[in-house]
């Protein structure tokens, strides 16, 4: 290693370290380069297209089973009975959080769009049971039972000659 | 100590009966309160300082939940540290496992006995201060090497090779390159050396400006120094990314906090020696510290140094944010190849220089050329 | 690089480095054999983050594959997502409409920025030089907004579809892409000053792990890897796929600038100076892109037909090629995944020989691996 | 540079080794491959390699398949300096499926042939390192057959 090589060796140290230097003193001394968000006091803007929490509006939900069978995770369970006018009745309809990804999938394929994400992220939780969104609050049960109740209702007023018409529509189970 | 435990004898009349040394003693047990307080106080401020640092250059915040803007951190950290479990690996040497951390914040805190801080305010104006300083760093070797080794655990040994290698290495450049302050001042007490800088209005008279060789030996202290207290482009026992945290992986609790308050309390050694060597110590600029009141003159004094030595802790952190960490072998390179050639370079110059000009320095040149 | 005298014998010593480890990259094990510092022998183990990507896609559909697309690459999902739908669209032979095409062009350009952007981040930091890291950070964060706005998701896009992309871009998005590329472009100057050309990384890097041309294609290199060794080739210009054809830029090669060609610091400056062919890229595509659908008609039941493919794009780790053998069902038989990573870790082994154990921390960035492409 | 197309490269190998290379595939495959009699494969690569004409220098990607009858290797390679590409496929029995190991002819193969051999249980003999790569060595089965049957427990652990 010649001399001139040596003292080129300090000097380029010393100028790219001022270099640098000059960089990491302009950003420690300009207060608007401040890129942290303080988390719970300030939040974001979501995008529409924010893809958060499912959600599903039962009352339109029409119980096709589409988002079942796409969702790749299998985190969505749905439970349906025919009801008395023929239509499908959701009994449950619950989607395990701690298993979806957030594709996305099972809202684009959903035909009358109930199923939307919302623009919820926030679920933290000390147990896996908290993590499994129930859409019916009743119980699968009361509702297959009074579905039943109801289609054998409409069948018996189908049999009597006295009742021409069929049965008023079930109503959905809904109380979000 | 002694003369003052004296004088404190004459001057309060009840201690008359109290033996010499009795006095001497308590004398030295408050001065070390006082220093260990101070050190402490330094190492957690300045452990705050050097995040919030960090978070103003890397665009973020930095600390500020405890407290107003996050000023109360390092207390919330320093009891974090001592409430935590002080674990000891089942492998490891135990009597050297718990001995390292103490030999290393020893060392550390052990140079600020003969700190300058003002006029009056030294815990111990040794005549061999720089040496001294000199040679209790060194203890860190030792337990940097313990600590590695006691630990069992390949990544803390591979870290403590690396300290005690690099250390030992480094002593020699920083050694040298203090050298010109001493010889410049004829006395390697640091208040000499203080004192010496302090003409010509208090700037011009630093050994910074006395001559372009002790210019030249300021930036080669500074570097060999932060690589002797393994500061960031030097931090290989350490280097978090390589050895995940070298030396000191195994330890936890208050004694994982000595080895980081002894990083905090280096940082300071090697800044107010910095202040002290070069950059005019505690002299106040236009004023003589000397002539004031006793108590005004040492508060301005202790208020200019430690400004000037916060300065320099702050250039620290920010080129410890700045730059990315050497390799072991170009550490060595370093060392070896440039720093100690060029502070035997310098050594000669200033001796030359001393010789030659009659010990004047460029500043006091000009000043005698208009009178 | 160390001359050790044989009247010396010492014994060496295995350390495991990881699979906890900060600069491994996730849970990299690399078994080093050492001699004080100095690696005898570093053997990659690799496995630990094995999600069995391949099994799963063999029981899901081709469209239910995609979101697990995301997981092969989680820094360059878009890429992973494109090259996916690419390859099923080139086994059932479908062609998505040309809109389509430039959002996946435009987002896969994106994603690299955002990827050689942690790439050179978590590699300054691996050479103990943190601040880099956040700066690189802050612009990955005004990528992901812009994916946010497109897609909804930050790090997990499922973006692509078979035939097309799931949204159109929003109302916004090519104005803010534009704005992002304006403040984006003068960074990486700023990122050379601070970094890139210190002294100090240079001498880590250079003539580190040197891969000679001929070593890098027969170990099957490819991207920034391949690229860094002095081999001009890059599947959007070799093997043109999608509109590449229709941009102008340049493929970066590594020039043994600071040392020899093929080293650390050639495969740095490669990742660097492609960001800069990516925002030219990207000016071009969000200019000229056209108005249409987004979709191709793609049937809801989706069968491809019987045969096999094998589809590769330029990711930012290198070739993500897929192999898929289709039966006619709507599952695929076999899809082998062919990731970057996975097949430059097997030039690991013989790089680091006599290297030092800081070096191995360098060539590990500077291979800049994932590991689930490597383990997938 | 000069690419050729797949017919082409397949009749340059018909020419050379005869039967070893058994029929050219092109319907519905991309790119086109060569059926080639396992035991010969390593000769073939090592001629594709080599011969000026063809030099497939770089091996793009090995996969081991189950066709459910027998395996297959296919071997997917591209000429670096002639900028062409072919497929390359050995059918192996379903019982102790073996072949020769191409590693020394292209080093890339190495990881991808331990990857085969750990998923699919395909053995290249010769192989410079062959030991299982993803799972754990223990680890029974391998699980891109498509009769593997998923382990209850591995090590007690519940799968």
């Amino acid at each position: 290693m010649g001399l001139k090589e040596y003292l080129n060796d300090i000097v380029e140290a010393v100028v790219t370290t001022a270099k640098g230097m000059r960089i990491t003193a302009r950003y420690g001394l300009d207060p608007k380069e401040e890129t942290t968000l303080q988390y719970p006091e300030e939040r974001w803007e979501l995008p529409e297209r924010y893809r958060g929490f499912l959600h599903n509006d039962i009352n339109t939900c029409i119980s096709c089973n589409m988002c079942v069978k796409t969702c790749p995770m299998d985190c969505i369970s749905l439970e349906a009975v025919r009801g008395a006018d023929k239509k499908m009745v959701l009994a449950s309809y619950d989607i395990n959080i701690g298993r979806c990804m957030y594709c996305g999938l099972c809202v684009e394929v959903c035909p009358p769009k109930s199923l939307k994400h919302s623009l919820g992220y926030e679920m933290a939780s000390v147990n896996r049971e908290q993590l499994i969104l129930r859409f019916v609050q009743e119980d699968a049960s009361e509702v297959k039972a009074r579905v039943a109740r109801q289609v054998a209702e409409a069948a018996a007023k189908a049999e009597s000659p006295a009742a021409g018409k069929p049965a008023p529509p079930a109503k959905g189970e809904t109380k979000e | 100590m002694e003369a003052l435990a004296i004088s404190l004898i004459k001057a309060v009349p009840f201690l008359g009966a109290v033996p010499v040394w009795a006095v001497a003693l308590v004398l030295m047990v408050a001065v070390a309160a006082v220093v260990l307080a101070f050190a402490l106080t330094f190492e957690g401020v300045g452990s705050l300082v050097l995040r919030k640092v960090a978070g103003d250059i890397q665009v973020r915040i930095g600390p500020n939940r405890v407290g107003p803007n996050g000023v109360l951190q390092f207390l919330a950290d320093g009891v974090k540290l001592i409430l935590k479990e002080d674990l000891t690996p089942a492998s490891a040497d135990r009597p050297l496992f718990k001995m390292a951390p103490y030999f290393v914040f020893v060392g550390s805190f052990a140079g600020f006995v003969v700190v300058p801080f003002g006029v009056g305010l030294i815990a111990a104006d040794l005549n061999i201060g720089v040496y001294y300083v000199m040679a209790v760093s060194s203890l860190v070797v030792i337990g940097i090497l313990l600590a590695g080794w006691s630990s069992n655990n390949k990544w803390a040994l591979l870290g403590g090779m690396r300290g005690a290698a690099q250390i030992i290495s480094y002593e020699i450049p920083v050694g040298l390159a203090l050298i010109p302050a001493v010889m410049i001042a004829g006395s390697l007490s640091l208040q000499d050396i203080v004192r010496s800088q302090g003409g010509l209005w208090g700037i011009f008279g630093w050994n910074l400006f006395h001559n372009p060789f002790t210019f030249f030996s300021f930036f080669l202290y500074f570097t060999a120094a932060q690589a002797e207290t393994n500061q960031t482009p030097f931090d290989l026992p350490e280097a978090e990314s390589e050895l995940v945290s070298g030396y000191n992986v195994e330890y936890s609790g208050i004694r994982f906090g000595y080895f980081f308050l002894a990083e905090f309390g280096d940082m300071f050694v090697v800044a107010a020696l910095t202040t002290a060597l070069f950059l005019g110590g505690w002299n106040i600029p236009f004023f003589h510290a000397e002539t004031l009141p006793w108590i005004w003159g040492n508060l301005l004094s202790l208020g200019v140094f430690l400004g000037k030595a916060f300065t320099i802790v702050l250039i620290m952190m920010w080129v410890r944010w700045t730059l990315p960490r050497i390799r072991v072998d170009q550490l060595m390179r370093l060392s070896w190849k440039y720093l100690i050639p060029l502070t035997f370079f310098n050594l000669l110059g200033v001796s030359l220089w001393l010789l030659v000009f009659n010990g004047k320095g460029i500043p006091a040149m000009i000043a005698s050329l208009f009178g | 690089m160390t001359a050790r005298p044989e009247a010396l014998p010492t014994q060496e010593m295995t350390i495991n480095m990881g699979p906890q480890h900060p600069s491994t990259h996730g849970v990299l094990r690399v078994i080093l054999t050492t001699d004080g510092e100095v690696v005898t022998r570093a053997v990659p183990d690799v496995g630990y983050l094995h999600l069995g990507l391949e099994k799963i896609a063999e029981r899901l559909n081709y469209s239910q594959f995609m979101p697990f697309t995301d997981r092969l690459d989680y820094l360059a999902g878009m890429n992973c997502n494109c090259a996916w739908a690419w390859a099923v669209e080139k086994l059932a032979k479908i062609e998505a409409p040309e809109r389509a095409e430039y959002l996946r062009v435009i987002v896969s350009e994106l994603n690299r920025i955002s990827s050689h952007l942690i790439s050179f981040g978590s590699f300054t930091a691996d050479m103990g030089a943190f601040t880099p890291f956040l700066y690189g950070i802050r612009e990955r964060e005004k990528v992901n907004d812009l994916f946010e706005m497109l897609c909804g998701q930050r790090l997990t896009y499922n973006y692509a579809r078979i035939g097309g992309v799931s949204g159109d871009a929003p109302p916004g998005f090519l104005e803010k892409t534009r704005e992002f590329l304006d403040y984006f472009e003068p960074k990486i100057d700023e990122y050379n000053n601070l970094i890139s050309y210190n002294k100090i990384f240079v001498q880590r890097l250079a003539n580190v792990a040197v891969i000679s041309a001929e070593e890098a294609v027969a170990y099957g290199l490819t991207g920034p890897n391949l690229r860094g060794s002095g081999v001009a080739f890059d599947l959007r210009k070799d093997e043109p796929y999608s509109v590449y054809p229709k941009f102008d830029f340049n493929v970066c090669v590594g020039s043994g600038e600071r040392g020899q060609l093929g080293d650390c610091f050639d495969r740095y400056m490669v990742r660097i100076n492609e960001m800069r062919e990516s925002v030219k890229i990207l000016r071009q595509a969000v200019d000229q892109i056209p108005e249409g659908p987004v979709m191709a008609k793609v049937p809801r039941v989706f069968k491809p037909p019987v045969g096999e493919v094998y589809f590769r794009a330029e990711n930012p780790r290198g070739e993500n090629g897929y192999y898929l053998v289709s039966d006619g069902s709507a599952n695929p038989y076999r899809a082998k995944i062919r990731a970057g990573s996975f097949v430059t870790m097997n030039i690991f082994e013989k790089v680091t020989r006599g290297l030092l154990i800081a070096d191995i921390v360098a060539v590990i960035g500077s291979f800049d691996i994932i590991l689930p492409e490597i383990d997938r | 540079m000069n690419p050729l197309n797949a017919q082409a490269i397949f009749d340059t190998l018909k020419g050379k080794f005869g039967d070893s290379v058994v029929e050219l595939q092109s319907e519905g495959c991309s790119p086109a491959y060569v059926v080639v009699a396992p035991g010969s494969i390593k000769e073939v690569a090592r001629f594709l390699k080599d011969a000026p004409a063809l030099s497939f220098d770089s091996l793009m990607c090995l996969s081991g398949v189950d066709y459910k009858d027998n395996f297959a290797v296919t071997y997917h390679v591209y000429s670096m300096a002639n900028r062409h590409s072919v497929g390359l496929k050995a059918m192996l029995p379903r019982e102790n499926p073996s072949l020769p190991s191409v590693d020394d002819v292209w080093p890339a193969a190495n990881f991808q042939e331990r990857e085969a051999y750990d998923l699919l249980g395909i053995v290249f003999e010769g192989s410079k390192d062959l030991r299982r790569i993803l799972l754990p060595p223990d680890w029974e089965g391998h699980p891109l057959r498509k009769d593997y049957k998923y382990p209850e427990s591995y090590h007690g652990i519940k799968v």
